[in-house]
């Protein structure tokens, strides 16, 4: 067979899965480009210049401004603990990723039922004693405490993903970089600041993106929380959708998530560049 | 510089045992190295003196002073990982800078000692350099001047050259047998490949499925190896043949190898006899047995020849440096170059 | 130090982490569990028997055993695809994985306007004279068509990160071993069904687990898509929490889909038991 | 048994070079090896030969016949690669049934050639294997097994022992070399270890950087290497030492070796000497030229010596059966076991 026609098998062999792109992928995302920007007045315009711009901004980076980082820490600490190898070690790690297993609307129901006035965590604090009226999570009025109720859910789920991506680094440094330090004396500290972080980074930086294209994603669990006065980026998506019925300023609202999520990709990426050659 | 030993250090890894059971005293100074085949625990019985293990029974010493307990870090050794272990994230210098750093000396001393170190190991020109701009070769000159620059009481070196190839392994063993003599640090080397141990050791122990087989010098373990194993490990591979021990020496089947006082107690055992490839010879020698057999194969090396020799349905390899003129040829060996050991327990039997 | 309490330190240092667990993690689950076994009648029984079981694991299994399947098969020609170095590779496979930015709810609206009675769809086809009036994808009486249009949304919205694992394990596969079986005359049918899909089966076992643990979860979606007429799993845990205000019997469902998920996973376990050795 | 011829075959992989207008003729029958340090190009012109690789130009010819753009699977070839590619998830007996049953050859057919082929290999008890119960040996035999089984018309060999520790590689390379002489397949072998190149070839190219730098057999790039990168990599590593071309001889400094018959038109050049450790003598041989030197350091390898001896500054490594006795030493070495470069382009300077 001469050698120009096998060099082109795998392109006519795959001719399908192209137009499965063009058509299947490609199309509705240049669909929802056209519906944020064409229109009068163009519905991406309408979008930056409404007063819940600002609001929305404060609240998205809110949240995602303390969630993310607790997750990542506790993600780190969680990873040293799963290193050592002790009894019972696969169990309590199933344990630990078992919010994976649960879908973050029924994570917010079950959060939400904790800290309701009449929830669980009420009943404790009163019965111990520790409390004589109920503390309010939720309501307009307690804006704090709701905020304080999505870290602790948004927590709660979604750390075993970044425990993953962090687990996965950790175990792929070499025990010889880690018995090196101790042979050299470095202590635990020593070693998590000079050989284990800067060797994870790029493992960070992954969890730190993933992490930020869902957190800006979530609606369920802030509309069962939060009702519609916690408003972010994804929420408005939903919320000039199904409620005000105009697809063209809620593709505006998807737009800048993917704007945002494309943004903060690249920061991250560039401010966490892996140190060089390390892999 | 510090005299090492071992007491009755044992490990094991759930049921497998690792290392059993070994006794071992390292001089003040000396250059000794651990040899034998993957997963002979030699390089358990490093890590344990590293203190990267814990022994499961036996202590170990350093100038007498208990360390078996002394976390890694305060045993004040340095060791060459066979990966080299180079922290990929941090310049040559860093990676040998750190573990000064961590140790608080002031600037001054830390900048002398890496220089020095680097100089030492001649590769002053690559601090700056992060090891992936590194050759293998320059990686393990990093490695060692690493643990050399931390001035250790102990210099560990675990295979440190497996990872270069053949011309560069020969030339970085030279230089690490020099630097050792210079700085004189009682230095532990562990290596599976028996020219490496022979052309670096003072002393040697050869070790097999966790125990110590033999130690000793270069000569002791060439010339009369202990048990079969050592006669094995040591020297290009040995043709054994099965025998049996007569009153007038040690009967092959094709030969009798003759001995002039054997004790009676041995005749009739049997005996596997061990001749090294370059003690049979295809030109006469003075006191040599002669056999004849049949050339099959000859691997040209060049400088001398492998000879693979059917005798009497047996195979032999010789290695000489004549070429063997025709098919049929003589063999002559020397009675004291015979290696005999019991079939049994694979002890050497000394006999003369 | 003596050797027992240096063999303790890492338990020390990682209480916390076990407070953690303990407090953080379990209770919220164990809390679930009870919600749902204990009462009078027990929630649990009360599913087990309600009317609605029949329908909810008819719809959840067409959905799970079209939805997966045809994302595995898409992914596998897709890293196929991929693992020819082409140019402008690059760009088509970040165009190919777009989707896993855009939010499910998004997901679910964007095609909802695309197959309207008055959307994208419908409008080229009536245009091009192809048919006459609108085909109607929504409404009870044309639940097929719905199904149809929730397949479309998963697969699109959720192909992208099956392809990620697939396309992992592909990359995973020593070329040394596809190299052989071209020398020993394998054609590229041969090099899949012999080589390529024994090699990849943990990976493949991998995407099941994931897809079908998260496919268990889906609600937004299906809510936009099909309103109240086609009952899964997960939108079931939503009804009777927020709708029906009963905790006990959304917590029964929630433990259901618990339930399906470790059967479904240990299933995928075993069936798809890697070759041995293969790794 | 086939011809292969490559003509003018270059390879490109972005603006690197790998292969740089290579012709080579391997005979029928012959067994050939590829030899060179890593990166020198030789796997590339193996893959070539196999098909896994489309030259950036030149043709290869098997039998007169142009293959350069035939698929790998129908050129007939059967190659064993470096890593084994043994497949992970079969058995041994279906790691070499496949590519029969590809073929569609009847059962009866597929099961004779995989236990012939087995049986050749001696891994008959194995064929019920997972590889991953395989030692590196056994997996090697089993990736050789199923090269040979299809029968081809030439056997490829990428690196086949590489993986492989000493004693194993030794008796490894001699079983290759038997099944070859057997079998008489045209067989190219790739290594970078020139002792098993020795051991095995029938010819040797010596390759570096993308270009044959040698072809010959043993004797022929052992005693007359072309050139100075061929002397180096050929034999234990020589000792290289700058000298000038006079109409006497060659002038290293501390001493002159001497030639009779100069031509003019030498005199004057500067040249790079090498000498072989093997050919440094301590003692006195006939013809021999007398150097003084100090020793500075020896490896004892037990069956011979490498004494490093410092004559007027110049490090030289003299391999040898003797113990130096004290640090004084004369070394005698041969003319006619030196080996004379142009020292500008490294080219052997024929003199006599």
């Amino acid at each position: 067979m001469p050698s120009p026609l096998r060099k082109h098998i795998p392109y006519i062999l795959v001719a399908p899965s192209l137009a499965y792109l063009a058509f299947f992928i490609s199309y509705p995302i240049f669909y929802t480009f056209s519906l944020a920007l064409f229109g009068n007045p163009s519905p991406m315009v309408e979008v930056m210049t409404s007063p819940r711009l600002g609001e929305v901004a404060l609240y998205t980076t809110l949240i995602i401004a303390t969630v993310i980082p607790a997750q990542i820490v506790i993600a780190i600490f969680a990873s040293l603990f799963f290193l050592n190898r002790f009894r019972g070690r696969e169990l309590v790690l199933y344990l630990f990723i078992a919010p994976l297993a649960i879908n973050e609307v029924a994570a917010a129901l079950i959060w939400y039922t904790m800290l309701s006035s009449s929830g669980f965590l009420n009943k404790l604090l009163i019965n111990t004693g520790v409390i004589s009226a109920p503390i309010y999570f939720f309501g307009y009025e307690f804006i704090d405490r709701t905020l304080l109720a999505i870290f602790l859910t948004e927590v709660w789920r979604a750390t075993p993903i970044v425990f993953i991506i962090i687990y996965a680094g950790m175990q792929m440094i070499s025990r010889d970089y880690l018995e090196a330090a101790d042979v050299f004396g470095l202590n635990l500290w020593q070693k998590l600041r000079y050989i284990i972080l800067p060797l994870i980074k790029p493992y960070i930086q992954t969890a730190l993106i993933i992490r930020t294209l869902f957190a800006l994603q979530v609606v369920g669990p802030i509309f069962i929380l939060a009702g519609e006065y916690v408003r972010v980026l994804a929420t408005e998506v939903v919320y000039w959708y199904s409620m005000r019925l105009n697809p063209g300023v809620a593709s505006a609202w998807a737009l800048l998530i993917g704007l945002v999520t494309l943004l903060l990709g690249g920061l991250y990426i560039k401010l966490l560049r892996p140190s060089a050659g390390a892999t | 510089m510090v005299k090492i030993d071992l007491e009755g250090v044992s490990k094991r890894f759930g049921s497998v045992i690792a290392v059993d059971n070994v006794s071992l005293s390292v001089s003040s100074g000396e250059l000794f190295v651990l040899l034998g085949p993957s997963g002979c625990g030699k390089t358990t019985i490093l890590r344990i003196i590293a203190g990267l293990e814990t022994p499961t029974s036996g202590r170990v010493y350093f100038d007498g002073v208990d360390v078996t307990d002394m976390p890694s870090g305060k045993r004040g050794v340095g060791m060459v990982f066979q990966s080299y272990a180079v922290w990929p994230h941090m310049k040559v210098y860093d990676n040998i800078a750190l573990p000064l750093r961590i140790k608080k000396l002031p600037q001054s001393e830390i900048d002398a000692r890496v220089r020095s170190a680097a100089r030492m190991l001649n590769i002053e020109n690559l601090l700056e350099r992060y090891p992936f701009q590194l050759s293998g070769g320059e990686k393990q000159r990093v490695a060692v001047a690493r643990a050399i620059a931390v001035e250790p009481r102990v210099l560990l070196m675990d295979e440190p050259l497996s990872n270069l190839d053949a011309l560069l392994r020969v030339q970085a063993r030279a230089e690490i047998k020099r630097l050792q003599r210079e700085l004189k640090i009682t230095t532990i080397y562990v290596t599976h490949d028996q020219v490496e141990a022979m052309a670096l050791a003072d002393r040697i122990a050869v070790m097999n499925k966790g125990r110590v087989m033999q130690v000793g010098t270069v000569d002791e373990v060439y010339n009369k190896p202990l048990n079969r194993f050592v006669a094995h490990f040591i020297g290009s591979s040995m043709n054994f043949v099965e025998g049996t021990i007569t009153d007038r020496g040690v009967d092959i089947g094709f030969a009798l190898i003759p001995y002039s006082s054997v004790p009676d107690e041995l005749v009739g055992k049997k005996v596997s006899v061990g001749i090294r490839p370059e003690d049979i010879y295809l030109e006469p020698i003075q006191g040599g047995v002669v056999l004849k057999g049949r050339v099959v194969l000859i691997e040209n090396l060049a400088s001398e020849y492998i000879i693979h020799i059917d005798v009497s349905g047996t195979l032999l390899r010789a290695k000489t440096k004549l070429y063997p003129q025709g098919e049929e040829v003589r063999l002559y060996i020397h009675p004291s170059k015979v290696h005999v050991f019991d079939t049994i327990t694979e002890n050497r039997i000394h006999i003369a």
